[in-house]
């Protein structure tokens, strides 16, 4: 039986996507990865190509798929082995708050720019002394005479270099509450006082231009806030569901084709001519392996099923979130145990799928924060 | 009874004293990400003594395992990058050692000991196995001397070194080892970029076009080859497992000075009972691992190590990659950025367990010598 | 979304069983499991209950229900925690051979017996000297005038000594290919030369009666043969699937049960005042046992939607048979460390999961077998 | 440097010819089903001076715990079940030895020696945690004795010791440790069933009635018994963590030697890759369990253990739980049988890591060692 029902719709959008990335993506990756970063026109191509926000209504130039869209998406961008051209980040966790909760007229302002790549996205929400935390924010919005007043620092932030807009996260000084004083304000790139720092420099993700962010006095309009004022925390947690569903989507992706790269590996390498996957400890492995990637898949489809019913499945997605993570990464390691000396050296795929993989069980939520939020709301 | 006696600990504490006043984080930051040798520090450590403690006395050793062992573990805790290119820095080394005949050791090991001279095993060649039945490169005899061709890979210090260690098909079903001087005629080296880790030492392909060796550069007799790879892998497991230690020792203690530093949710992340767990299973591992090292070097210098060089770097190896991937989420996403450290300490533990072939071969190794070695080639049947 | 589709009558039925298992069965079990057996009289008032081999037709006495019912039988037996009444193993795995395989004289004959309970069944493929290696057997059918002469031992036969009717593997010494020389033999209790060997003594499984059956010149009609002469691998072949199937079905269900005591247990716990359950550490533990019984349900339910498909899916059942039975005992030893000094008592219920639920990585094919499966039909 | 000196391989061996002439197999399928202490093979290896190696000199030991801990290594390999009930005779007997006065221990160190006494650790409550902060048992001064009131749970040796070390609070805050002779009137023994594993040592619930305990019974000063539990907690680490050792070991020589004998397939299991590799995996975890323990061991007698008794019982537990389920595993269907050895075994193994509070509890020890205890008693918030 099948979880999700594709339709012919999605299969030829997955097909084009395929052929989008096979021609103009994929042939540059190895050289975007040296350069530590992607070129900004590619997110126009891509998104005059239709493959960015299809969530997006059409009134606002999107799609208006369903979120089997997003999945299309996030395998296809998993294939390419890169991480710059972040196509899931912006379309499934940062446009959808200005989606769900922007005003007519910001949504107007933005959303097809969005769509159509012209405008990229951030969202901002750890800093450096506040990782997982987000009571501790430090990062304050004063809203007066109809500005809000940024100040603050932020940091790891996706797409932090190219971004035309990104969503920050500011608590309110003059709230006692921390939980009632988050607001969320999308702040364009040129505005006074919104600097970005370096590209940071990381174990992997080398093509994603992640960065540190600095306000200082930097002023908006108030209308560009998202929602009411102090309703940051409860927006974040509307929409972390989505987001950890959607690093869960792109961890099993990578863990299949970790073992698809694997298992093909092991059968066309002859050692003393002999293929490697004739060894009966290699192939155990990698029944295993399969077996970790097929039973993730099968758990995350079926979230993706129940996010689509809009189901409250917050401790499944934390779930599947920590251990599918958990699971891409622990093959990654696997594989290059079983690639051996060839994987000691960066030309081989499966050192950036081990060294990109490790970050998803830090982002979006740590993965001990994940085990803490089932936790609580398994009533423990 | 005590586990170190006082000679072990001075050796240790100069150790640390030396991998604290000398090797720099900022510098070592730079030198990995570009893939350069530290030459600097190796000279220093070689003048001091700290290289090749293991080797003869006449060549500017006089100790054991043990001690090489410490001033690994020592070393590699410090800084990951740095400590694993010095004890790389004499690759192969062993062999020669061992096998050697009293002038080439004489000529050669205490520019080892002394760091003017770095050593490659050039064993690897694509699609040989642990077999090596399908090796390519060859040595004929041409007068008084060796006619080696063929090429090599995964070579590491491959672009660096001053001799290469060369396993050679020199007959019919015989496999010998040649001890190469970087210098001689015919030899094409290439840097294979960027490592996963260890990459202060660098991989090479070493192309051999008609290398003239001369006779006594043969280590032992011919034929012997695969035998010395059997002591050598030995040699090198006990000491890669002291590397791997070190990693795990230098992430662990990361791990602890920064939870205690760092606060969320109110208070000091150390005072988390999860994080409390995390620490005590990465100490756990550290002290395992150190102990299992610690008695296979002992055991290595009586010349009885059995399955404990394997075991050792097996589990060292574990441990460090284990440790350090712990120290690295308990930074958060600081411990994904390069200048934690401890990202590349998790880099490196991964390299390391690569090397010696990996954990497949240790387990090879040790099956081979509990239940014995396989029953011919027949395929397994399935059901 | 739900994978498997429950009806009002799957509901009916699962309320009815409950009934009876906490009225017939819960209150003896401690005794079952110190007896080390289970009254025979238990699977005739089981049969006559209607809990016995739902998936037979009407025609013959059953329910001619789906496997959905098998799934529930699996299910409420677990919450009993004894194995001596081991529906699951007489309904979903021997009593398939002869509804599929057997003559309608053979099924006129023996399966309302079945159904009814009158007829408890054994399937006998184990031997001494060959455990999973089913060509390696030595048990020696001959036919000859209408008859069959069997001899040889089997060995960790269940329900070896309440069996009334038992399916034999045993091979024609005269046919040279082991695959071609091994047939399927229904053997009645009473036969003379059957004998049954002593009760085992096992790790646990204390109630349920496994034995060694051995059987010198027992000679038979022909007619008690399942299927062709030289078919009995392809008839094995074609019932594993179901049985590794039924295997996963139980693992899941313990481990479920495992999760839900661990839970309940740490709650309750007051340990110098305070519930086990607030420490952080054993929450995280609750949290990744709940995970993994959560993960290993979704990739179950999927593959019965498939089986009930009549999918060919042998792949997927040989990882779910190993990974679930692995993560089932996993979870045991996890909760016997959680609950501490009180589960180095065999009053502690946990104590009895753990050494029940190490047996099912060996049983039906052991979890190693399972690999060398997949990896062979995965070509490698 | 060798690992083990002439008077420890003497010691070793001698303990493993003793086993190997005294544990029976068959005797001890039939004591462990019904959960029989063998008292036989106890008496015979305390008149061969076996028992309490790591007491002092006059009470019969004279040794230390590495000497203690080979034998129970070597007893436990043999035939897991004997071995620990050999070891858990002497259950607490270190608090007297560490606490007790001189009288007090001149009277009963020699028979636990000597196996004429049996003693057994009387700590644990229902719901008194680590801290203790909610122990019931008391014992109040009455003229030159004290009065014991109490009920104590999960004791092992509970219903067959002498003398019982039973920790009560003695006053606002103040726990402390009495030696109490098992013929005092007031005692009421009641066996807890059948265990898990071990079960040759009984688990017993022991109810104190107003039990008059000469005051000499009193170890050290009032106020003094979870520091003394503390320390036991050590002792009793590195010898358990000995004995999972030696189930590990044991274990493991089953393994291999039924994986040489067994044949599926058209050849010994043995020669299947998947087998070798468990075998290996199985040997890495012996080697290195061992080696730790036997560090322990050695930096104990020192008086320097830090966190290594800890890190060693959690370790080795580890190993031979999941050396034992392997080779359960390895054995196929039989392992599930009794008659198997290893199923019990494993057993064993499993019981073992439940003792003194189980890994949790070693945990704790060494985060509180590394880390710091925790600060203050505040639940750790959620996000």
């Amino acid at each position: 039986m099948d979880i999700l029902k594709f339709t012919d719709a999605h299969h030829d959008f997955r097909r084009r996507l395929r052929a989008f990335c096979d021609t103009e993506i994929i042939p540059h990756v190895d050289q975007w990865e040296a350069d530590h970063d992607v070129p900004r026109e590619m997110w126009r191509r891509m998104g005059r190509a239709g493959f960015l926000c299809t969530g997006v209504s059409p009134e606002y130039g999107g799609l208006g798929g369903d979120f089997i869209y997003s999945l299309i998406v996030t395998e296809e961008m998993s294939r390419t082995a890169q991480t710059g051209l972040a196509a899931p980040l912006h379309s499934d966790v940062v446009v959808p708050y200005i989606d769900s909760f922007g005003s007519e007229a910001l949504k107007r302002k933005y959303l097809p720019g969005c769509v159509s790549g012209d405008i990229v996205t951030a969202v901002a929400m750890s800093e450096p002394a506040a990782g997982s935390d987000l009571a501790a924010m430090e990062t304050t919005g004063v809203e007066r005479d109809g500005q809000v007043v940024i100040n603050g620092a932020k940091t790891f932030i996706s797409n932090g270099i190219h971004c035309d807009l990104v969503i920050v996260a500011a608590v309110d000084p003059a709230v006692e509450n921390r939980h009632q004083a988050v607001s969320l304000y999308v702040v364009e790139d040129g505005t006074p006082g919104f600097k970005r720092g370096n590209r940071l420099e990381k174990m992997g993700w080398h093509s994603q231009d992640t960065a540190e962010l600095f306000f200082t006095d930097c002023r908006i309009p108030v209308e560009n806030r998202l929602g009411q004022p102090g309703s940051g925390f409860f927006l974040l947690m509307d929409k972390l569901q989505q987001e950890r569903l959607t690093c869960a989507m792109g961890a099993v992706a990578a863990a299949e084709r970790i073992v698809e790269y694997t298992i093909d590996y092991c059968k066309r390498t002859l050692v003393d001519g002999k293929p490697l996957a004739r060894s009966q400890a290699v192939q155990f492995a990698l029944v295993e392996m399969s077996s970790e990637a097929r039973i993730g898949r099968t758990f995350l489809d079926k979230l993706i099923a129940d996010h689509m019913e809009k189901k409250n499945i917050v401790v499944e997605v934390s779930m599947a979130k920590y251990w599918t993570t958990d699971m891409a990464h622990r093959l990654a390691g696997r594989s290059l145990e079983l690639i051996g000396e060839d994987a000691a050296l960066e030309t081989c795929p499966m050192v950036r799928a081990f060294q990109d993989t490790r970050v998803m069980s830090i982002f979006a939520g740590t993965n001990e924060i994940m085990k803490g939020i089932a936790a609580k709301f398994m009533g423990l | 009874m005590t586990d170190l006696d006082r000679s072990q600990q001075e050796i240790r504490k100069a150790a640390r004293d030396f991998a604290k006043g000398e090797f720099d984080r900022d510098q070592a930051l730079e030198l990995e990400r570009d893939g350069i040798f530290p030459a600097k520090i190796w000279a220093k450590a070689g003048e001091l003594g700290f290289l090749g403690l293991h080797l003869p006395e006449i060549y500017g050793g006089g100790l054991g395992f043990f001690e090489a062992a410490l001033v690994t573990e020592a070393f590699c805790r410090q800084e990951s990058t740095t400590g694993c290119a010095l004890l790389l820095a004499g690759s192969g080394a062993e062999c020669l050692w061992r096998s050697g005949g009293k002038a080439l050791k004489a000529r050669y090991l205490p520019a080892v000991a002394q760091a003017r001279l770095r050593t490659a095993a050039a064993f690897i060649e694509p699609g040989v196995g642990p077999g090596f039945s399908s090796l390519q490169t060859t040595a004929r005899r041409e007068g008084d001397a060796w006619i080696v061709d063929g090429e090599k890979i995964h070579v590491l210090n491959g672009t660096g070194a001053g001799l290469y260690f060369v396993l050679c098909r020199t007959g019919e079903g015989q496999v010998s080892m040649l001890a190469v001087d970087g210098d001689s005629a015919g030899i094409a080296r290439e840097d294979q970029g960027p490592r996963l880790g260890a990459n202060m030492s660098g991989s090479g392909r070493v192309r051999f076009t008609g290398v003239r060796v001369p006779d006594g550069h043969l280590l032992g007799m011919p034929g012997e080859g695969l035998a010395q790879l059997t002591r050598f892998n030995d040699d090198a497991a006990v000491l890669l497992a002291a590397a791997a230690t070190g990693i795990a020792a230098g992430a662990l203690d990361r791990a602890q000075a920064y939870v205690q530093e760092r606060a969320a949710f109110g208070r000091k992340i150390g005072a988390f009972e999860i994080i409390r767990d995390k620490i005590a299973e990465m100490t756990a591992q550290v002290e395992s691992a150190r102990a299992t090292v610690r008695q296979a070097a002992r055991r290595h210098d009586a010349g009885k190590s059995g399955t404990l060089p394997a075991v050792a770097k097996l589990v060292a190896d574990r441990a460090a990659v284990a440790v350090a991937d712990q120290a690295v989420q308990l930074y958060g996403g600081y411990g994904y950025m390069r200048e934690s450290e401890v990202e590349r300490f998790y880099r490196d533990a991964k390299a390391l367990q690569l090397m010696l072939g990996g954990p497949g071969a240790m387990k090879n190794k040790i099956a081979d010598a509990t239940i014995g070695r396989k029953t011919g080639k027949e395929e397994s049947k399935k059901v």
